[in-house]
């Protein structure tokens, strides 16, 4: 998703949920919730925020726990960058080419700067191959996927900054 | 039998097949959109893919990306539910093409049923009856008078042309038409600039029934009775029962034979369901649903057939766990529709689930994707559960009804659980004294 | 409400959370939610799993609501009178007899100073009167039942204060 | 039929009761303790009593206090549930003394089967076979011979003034006779002062079988078949399941005639249930349990006949609703029993169930008194739920067992959930081969 509230918002700066976890320490609250035109926050004590939003947490799931089918990486890693402000994340279901074909240098390596367009990689999907490019110029962080692993929408897939 | 299917839904029903497929020792994967992360159908599933964002367009009805987690998942079959891509004939050869199983009819089948006129031509040359009606265009009053004749008074003179009941006249007696067939023909002037009009028999009150059907792939087809669905608002079914308050041992078997003829002739596959106007001992044909219903269960509960179960050992090119004579109808069963809305207005009312309370007891069912701290969420249809109850009689079925109802807990959105508090002790419901027009009369909609 | 719960800048006024925590930890609640045009806020307390998650809360409940069969008081003054100091609670299931026999006197009425152990009424249960007295000296601030009444287990009968 | 019935009782057991009694039309009256002041069976009742404090001899136990709520709330009939004071002759004459119906058996009956000794000679006077034994002392080894022979081998020496298993020795085989006896008779002395000895059968690997029976006031007794509740703990019933794997029809119908006949010869009225040991397929009677069973549900499954409002049809003077020939059963039932305890040292785990999630979908049956938020009082027993599926057969019923185990989220207080998990995919249990040993050894609590 490109447009992210705190980013639309701009206000959402984290001091503000410093700000509230530190009353939710000092006042020893179980979670403050903040809810504005579309932008909701909510700070929890970690053991309340399963309690209360997540009936199905993880400690007392239903023995078959789903998990994203298509990556190999710990989905906690995987959830926590795809809130990473420089996160590229997958437009579609498919499968990840790192390279334009057998044999041929990968388009990017970690390290690299790039343009606002570039094409980082391929994603095949009903035998199309569709580029994913940099939303914006940066220098690339993160290599978050490996060549011809598959990918669910939205994950995130490589971390510019 | 398949080791792995992809369930292509999601709510209610993607748990439905999920349960099913556990129970047969079959991997499932979900596909789930953004905004239904955390929803019971991918908590439950053996895998999930997220396939797109919230808007259905782009995630539960976007079949390359379907088919795609398909493929990256290495699932053998693909279960459409029911709305969505149930009845997309593009999507059933799209998978069959990409060499996926489609659990559910053949392309063609779900065409031909998808379209109006091709679907009742196929049914009344198949031999299932029809609303009777004149041939084409009643030019003449003489004409009038032998179609009338032939179809049986009360008739209704429609517009061709027409729509929205206007140019819709109706006539009771003889002594009527004359006046009928001209104030018709005027006003389908009037309103839409041609006078032509046709002429159908005039169903006063009439209840829905539906039939459902099961076909195999070896030829093999059996019915399993009636649903009674005449409890409809705006065309949305609210509560539903088997077997119907109005149908008898000799009724049931004689519709069943029929349909179950028709079906064999048509070469069907599948679960299927003929849905019937009945009116005065007669079946008016309305349309077949080329998929599972939502009302299923009542129909699985008096016949102790696990219908999902069935489609997937279909699919699979088994034969039909059972046949025409193994099916025993035992019991009644009763299902409403939990939708989160006003229960007078029918507004939406999507948001946080803070409390969710099942019912429980002997005879009670209740499926359902819903839990405490689910966000229901806004982009989907209303329906959060389903309550499914089964006793030996009727009367016993609506006060074990009663008795769930008031059990059951869903706090923190707006549901339909009043209204259904107020059916399963109306007078009229325990006496199954009701049409179609029924609850939209007792929702003060009309007159 | 006097003060905004936000700005139109979507700034948070953490001032009235920190104002609505105190608020709970001085009226010991349990969680304080706030909405208005598109806003909300709540703030629970710590380990308040039940009021988040009870799903049998009275505004919810099954239609069947349970009252305590034997009263006709209204249910939320009893309950909050049950934690009253002062209060003389049933120790038995019974009927309650504020005099000795038809005719006879009161044993007690408001305004009386009583001692302790003295009789204040007399509550019948298997066709046996048991006496209820005074556990200390004081005076009578209210009678809770009438006579003949039915009355539950530990429900408030007497204040003495 | 009665208006007005009060539940003297508490858990699932008393949410059981009520819903029979919502069935019905009858009003409910909710007795509790302090402790259970928002338990869901008073939250559901029409009317509740407080009735002492936690302790259950003060409360739900409390006679005097239980018998005063019934009379200042008008309740016709009290029905007992199980434990308590369901099985209390005295209980029961007081509650008929005070003009009100018990509704459970005849105090006399309740009695009779209370003291081991007289319930053992009623039923084997009444024709139902116990574990066959000496006559009393066994006094030399020439007796020991000639009783060994009639009852057959193995056979058990006992010591008269035993108990806990000393002085107690197994005979295979002739040759190991002499030394049986003379081996028990010498320890019998040691251990208890008194050489004294007597036979019994050896039974190895029995199973628990148990067998349902309802009688009315007007002679009429059905049985509806047997509950394997071989897998035990402590002797706590854990598993049960109806039919049993290894009593077929022939069987069934035979010890079924056999019990009904003795229950019409003792004149029994109401729900009981004869519980047997089995080997080698022949059944020794253990006890008479004369009230509703924990493990009913799983009959009412595959019977479809509700016991509970059977028994309020019975006190209330009716005849029973069906005759032997209309029991019909049908498919596979197996129930779990859901304790608050540690799965491994079965520690009790009383607290806040701080998220409960209930399985759904066909063939599943809750019941339970439990919610999101309640709190299991340390005051009382464990259970706090039984999770009862249903399905045609029993390999289907097994695997929708393990789907609905999967489902169904207890979070905050330690659950026998994840043993139920182990046994519904053990290999034994799939292929019904175990006994009444066979769980202590499965925990490893034996051997």
């Amino acid at each position: 998703m490109a447009d992210k509230p705190s980013e639309k918002n701009g206000k959402f700066d984290t001091g503000l949920i410093r700000e509230l976890a530190a009353i939710l320490r000092e006042a020893d609250l179980g979670e403050i919730e903040i809810e504005q035109s579309g932008v909701r926050i909510k700070v929890a004590k970690a053991k309340q925020a399963v309690t209360v939003s997540a009936p199905v947490a993880a400690a007392h799931a239903p023995v078959a726990t789903a998990a994203p089918a298509a990556t190999t990486a710990a989905p906690a890693t995987k959830a926590s960058l795809r809130d990473h402000p420089g996160a590229v994340k997958s437009p579609m279901v498919g499968t990840v080419y790192l390279q334009a074909e057998e044999g041929a240098a990968r388009f990017i390596k970690v390290g690299d700067t790039v343009n606002a367009g570039q094409t980082l990689l391929l994603i095949e999907a009903m035998k199309t191959f569709n580029p994913v490019t940099a939303p914006r110029a940066g220098k690339v962080s993160q290599i978050l996927i490996d060549n011809q692993q598959p990918v669910e929408f939205g994950e995130p897939l490589v971390i510019i900054e | 039998m398949f080791e792995k299917i992809l369930i292509a839904n999601r709510g209610e029903i993607a748990l439905r097949v999920h349960r099913a497929c556990k129970e047969m020792g079959i991997h499932t994967v979900a596909i789930h959109s953004e905004a239904d992360r955390n929803a019971m159908h991918v908590r439950l599933a053996d895998e999930s893919v997220c396939v797109g964002p919230a808007p259905s367009p782009k995630s539960y009805l976007n079949i390359p990306a379907i088919i795609t987690a398909a493929k990256i998942t290495g699932a053998q079959a693909i279960h459409p539910g029911y709305g969505f891509l149930s009845e997309n004939a593009k999507f059933a050869e799209i998978v069959e093409k990409s060499g996926i199983t489609f659990i559910g009819p053949r392309p063609e089948h779900i065409r031909m049923m998808g379209d109006k006129i091709t679907a009742k031509d196929a049914i009344q040359t198949a031999g299932i009856p029809v609303v009777p009606g004149s041939d084409g265009e009643v030019a003449t009053f003489e004409q009038a008078k032998a179609d009338a004749k032939r179809i049986g008074y009360p008739v209704l003179m429609k517009a061709t042309a027409g729509g929205g009941g206007r140019g819709m006249k109706v006539a009771h007696s003889p002594e009527e038409l004359e006046l009928a067939f001209m104030s018709a023909r005027t006003e389908a002037k009037t309103a839409f600039g041609n006078e032509a009009v046709y002429m159908e028999k005039y169903l006063q009150k009439p209840r829905h029934i539906e039939i459902q059907v099961v076909a195999d792939s070896h030829g093999n087809v059996i019915h399993l009775g009636e649903r009674d669905c005449s409890l409809q608002r705006r065309h949305q079914k609210v509560f539903e029962e088997a077997p119907s308050p109005v149908i008898d041992d000799a009724a049931r078997a004689a519709i069943g034979k029929t349909v179950t003829a028709a079906i064999k002739k048509l070469g069907y596959l599948g679960v299927g369901t003929i849905e019937f106007l009945y009116e005065n001992g007669e079946f008016y044909f309305i349309e077949m649903n080329t998929r599972l219903q939502v009302e299923h269960p009542v129909t699985e509960m008096i016949t102790g057939v696990d219908l999902v179960q069935e489609q997937i050992r279909i699919a699979a090119g088994e034969k039909l766990s059972l046949t025409q004579k193994d099916v025993q109808f035992k019991g009644h069963a009763i299902e409403c529709r939990i939708n989160a809305e006003n229960p007078e207005t029918f507004t939406p009312s999507p948001g946080l689930i803070q409390e969710f309370h099942a019912p429980g007891g002997l005879g009670v069912r209740l499926d359902s994707a819903a839990y405490s701290g689910y966000r229901v969420p806004p982009h989907y249809d209303s329906l959060i559960g389903k309550l499914i109850v089964y006793a030996p009689t009727r009367a016993e079925a609506l006060a074990r009804l009663r008795r769930a109802l008031d059990e059951t807990v869903v706090a923190g959105v707006d549901t339909t659980l009043p209204l259904h508090r107020r059916l399963a002790s109306n007078a009229d419901v325990a006496k199954g004294d009701y049409d179609i027009h029924w609850l939209e009369k007792f929702l003060g909609m009309k007159k």
